[in-house]
C-alpha cells in the first residue's frame, strides 16, 4: 500500500523528519508542511537526506514555505511545492495518512 | 473521498487547527466529505466561545463554527481530554457541578468512541498536531 | 461486517510524563478496543520509554498510568512492537521493559507475550499493511 | 530570596506547570518569597476554575488555588493570551462581550507588565515550559 | 532608582507561525520596552527564521507580525543579537534578514542596524552579561 | 557571573540538551528534569557528551528519573540526582537561570 507521510516540525529542532526518513518505504511519499517546509531548505544537512532516500517523493506546502520567507529557489531540487489542493490530492491518492506529529 | 480529522492542539499556540481548517475547507470545496472533525488532547480548546482574539488577526473557533454551519460538519470534542482542561456544556456542567459553560454551539461534546468510529467509516484519517 | 474491519495501528513516539500523550493515546486504545478492529501498538523513539518498568511518580504526583499497559492483553489487545533501534539508541534492552502478556484463548488460555522486538526494517512492513495510523 | 515564576504551557498536555507547582512549594517550604507566578501562553489555562481531573489524579488547577490560599501567592493570568484562548473574568466579560466567565477566584487576570514587574523585582526569574 | 535597572536578555529558539511563541515573545518586548531596563534579543536555532524577510502569510490566513520587528528600533530595543552558527547551519546569511535599524539620538538620529551577527562564543559572553533571560 | 541551564526535553527529540551544551561556559550548572532526565542516561550519545562538558556540573531531578524509571545505576557517573530542595537550591546558589524550553 501507497503512504503519505507528513512531517510538521522542524529538522533542526526535532526529530520528526529523521524518524520519518527512517520509516517510508520506496514508493511512499513525504509532505513537508508547517515549520516542517524548513527541511526542504538548500545547503543544509537536510538536503543530503532528501537527495539520498530512494525512491521517495517529497512535497513541501507553498502556503507555509511563503509564510516563513522561503521563495522557491532556496528548496532542494526534486522537492514539488504543492497548495492545499495538492495536500487534499495527496491524501486521498494515497492508500493512507501517517503523522510524524 | 470521505475524510476523518483528528486535531491535537488548541489554537494560536500551534499551527494544528489552522492547517487542519485549511485541509478541511479545500477537502470541502473538491467535493470531499468531512465524516467528522475530533478534537483531542488541547485541542478541545478549539471549542470554547470565550475567545476574543486581536480584531487583525483570524478568529480560530468562529472560523470552525461557520464551515460547520455551511457544510453541516460534526464538530466532536473529547469528553475526557475536555474534563481536564475545562471545556464544559450543560450536560457536563450538571453533572459535575460547574456554574457556567464554554462551548461553543456549533461544538459537542462526545466519547473518544467517536474518534474511533470515525477512523472505521471514513476512507482516510488525517492528523494534525505537534 | 467484516468489510468494517479495518487494521489500526497506535504509534507511539513520546516519552511518558513529560506530556500527556501517552497516556491520552492509550485511553483511545482502550476504547478502540470495543470496536472489534484489528489493533496494533508501535513504541517508536522515545515512545519505547512508556513500557519502561519501575515507573514510579509518587515524587511528581502525577498519576502512574503505566500499569494500564499490563491490562492491554485482557481487550485482546496484544500486538505491541518495539522498534529495536529506538531501544538502543537510548541504552535499553527488552529486559527493561515491562513484561506484557495475554492469555491464547485458542490454546487452552496459554500466556504469551505481547511485546515484540522489531526491527525498523519489520516495522516499516508493518506500518505498511495497516489501515489506520493513529499518531498522538 | 524572592523568585517569579513564568508558565508557558495549560495543565495536564505538558509538565510545565506541575514542575513549577513543586518548586514553587518547594521554595516557599525553605523560606524563600515567590513574588508572582505568571501565566502566559497556554499557560492561562492553568487558571479555569471549569476542569474536572479524573479523581485519581492530581487537581492541578486546585492544587494551585490551595498553595495560593495558604502563602497568599500572586496568580496572574497574561490578558493577551487569556482572550486569545478564551479565559474570562467578570470585566473581560463584560468588555468582550462574553456570556460568562472561567476564572478560579484565586487568579487574576492582567497585563504582560505584571511579568516585567516581577522579573525586576525578583532575584530570580525561573520559566517552565514546553 | 538606577539599582533597578536589569539587563535582559530575550532569548529566541524557536520558528514563526509553527507556534505562538515568537510572537508573544514579540509583545513582551514591547511592553517591556516601557520600563527602562536595558534589553536585549538573541535570536539562537530555529529561532533565526523569525527575522528572515519577505514573510507573506497570505495563504495560511494568519497574522503576519514580522513588521514589527522594524519597530524594535522606535522603543530602544536595538540590541538585537543573531548566531552565526545557527544561520549557517540553516542554509542562511544575514542578507537573508530583514534590514532592522534604529535611530542614534546622540549621532543626530543617524540610521544604525540593530543586528548583529555573534559568534557562539560571543553570545555566551553576551548571556553571562544578563540578569534576567526569559525564554519562551 | 554563574549560570543555572535548565533542560527539560528528551535529547532524543528536541535539540534542547545539544543547544543548550552549545552555550554552556566553564563554572555553570546544568539541570535536567522533567523529559530532560534521559538525557542522563548511560550507554547513549549523550553521556559521551556529558563527560566531554569541561568545567559544567550537571544535575538531574530524582523524582523525574524515578517516575521515568529510571533507577540511579542507570545514570551516567559525574550526573548528581537531586530532589526538588536541591532545584531550588541550585536556582539561588547561581546568579539566574536560562530555561533551555
Amino acid at each position: 500500500m501507497s503512504e503519505l507521510h507528513t512531517v510538521n516540525k522542524s529538522p533542526f529542532e526535532k526529530n520528526s523528519f529523521d524518524s520519518c526518513l527512517g520509516h517510508v518505504l520506496e514508493g511512499s511519499a513525504v509532505l513537508l508542511y508547517e515549520d516542517g517546509v524548513y527541511a526542504a531548505l538548500k545547503g543544509t544537512a537536510t538536503e543530503g537526506k532528501v537527495k539520498a532516500a530512494q525512491g521517495v517523493k517529497f512535497y513541501a506546502l507553498g502556503p507555509d514555505l511563503k509564510a516563513r520567507g522561503l521563495a522557491q529557489d532556496r528548496v532542494s531540487d526534486g522537492i514539488e511545492i504543492i497548495d492545499y489542493a495538492g495536500f487534499v490530492d495527496l491524501a486521498t491518492e494515497h492508500d493512507k495518512v501517517v503523522a510524524w506529529v | 473521498m470521505k475524510f476523518a480529522i483528528q486535531i491535537n492542539e488548541g489554537p494560536y499556540q500551534h499551527q494544528a487547527s489552522d492547517s487542519a481548517y485549511l485541509f478541511t475547507k479545500t477537502a470541502l470545496e473538491k467535493g470531499h466529505e468531512i465524516f467528522r472533525v475530533f478534537f483531542y488532547h488541547d485541542g478541545v480548546g478549539n471549542g470554547t466561545r470565550l475567545t476574543t482574539p486581536p480584531q487583525d488577526d483570524r478568529h480560530v473557533v468562529n472560523r470552525w463554527a461557520e464551515l460547520a454551519e455551511k457544510h453541516e460538519l460534526d464538530l466532536v470534542v473529547c469528553v475526557a481530554a475536555a474534563q481536564r482542561r475545562g471545556l464544559v456544556d450543560d450536560g457536563e456542567a450538571e453533572r459535575n457541578g460547574k456554574d457556567a459553560t464554554n462551548i461553543h454551539p456549533k461544538f459537542r461534546i462526545s466519547g473518544l468512541g467517536q474518534l474511533i468510529e470515525a477512523a472505521i467509516q471514513a476512507d482516510r484519517l488525517v492528523v494534525f498536531g505537534d | 461486517m467484516s468489510e468494517d474491519i479495518k487494521n489500526f495501528l497506535y504509534l507511539n513516539r513520546r516519552a511518558p510524563y513529560g506530556t500527556i500523550y501517552a497516556w491520552e493515546s492509550l485511553e483511545v486504545v482502550l476504547i478502540g478496543a470495543a470496536f472489534d478492529q484489528k489493533v496494533s501498538l508501535a513504541f517508536v523513539d522515545d515512545g519505547v520509554f512508556q513500557i519502561v518498568k519501575g515507573q514510579d511518580t509518587s515524587a511528581i504526583e502525577m498519576k502512574n498510568f503505566s500499569p494500564t499497559y499490563s491490562a492491554l492483553g485482557d481487550y485482546d489487545v496484544n500486538q505491541l512492537y518495539v522498534e529495536q533501534e529506538s531501544l538502543e539508541e537510548r541504552g535499553l534492552s527488552v529486559d527493561d521493559l515491562m513484561h506484557l502478556t495475554w492469555e491464547d484463548e485458542d490454546e487452552d488460555w496459554a500466556e504469551k507475550d505481547s511485546i515484540r522486538v522489531v526491527s525498523r526494517a519489520e516495522l516499516n512492513k508493518i506500518i505498511e499493511a495497516q489501515d489506520v495510523v493513529f499518531s498522538f
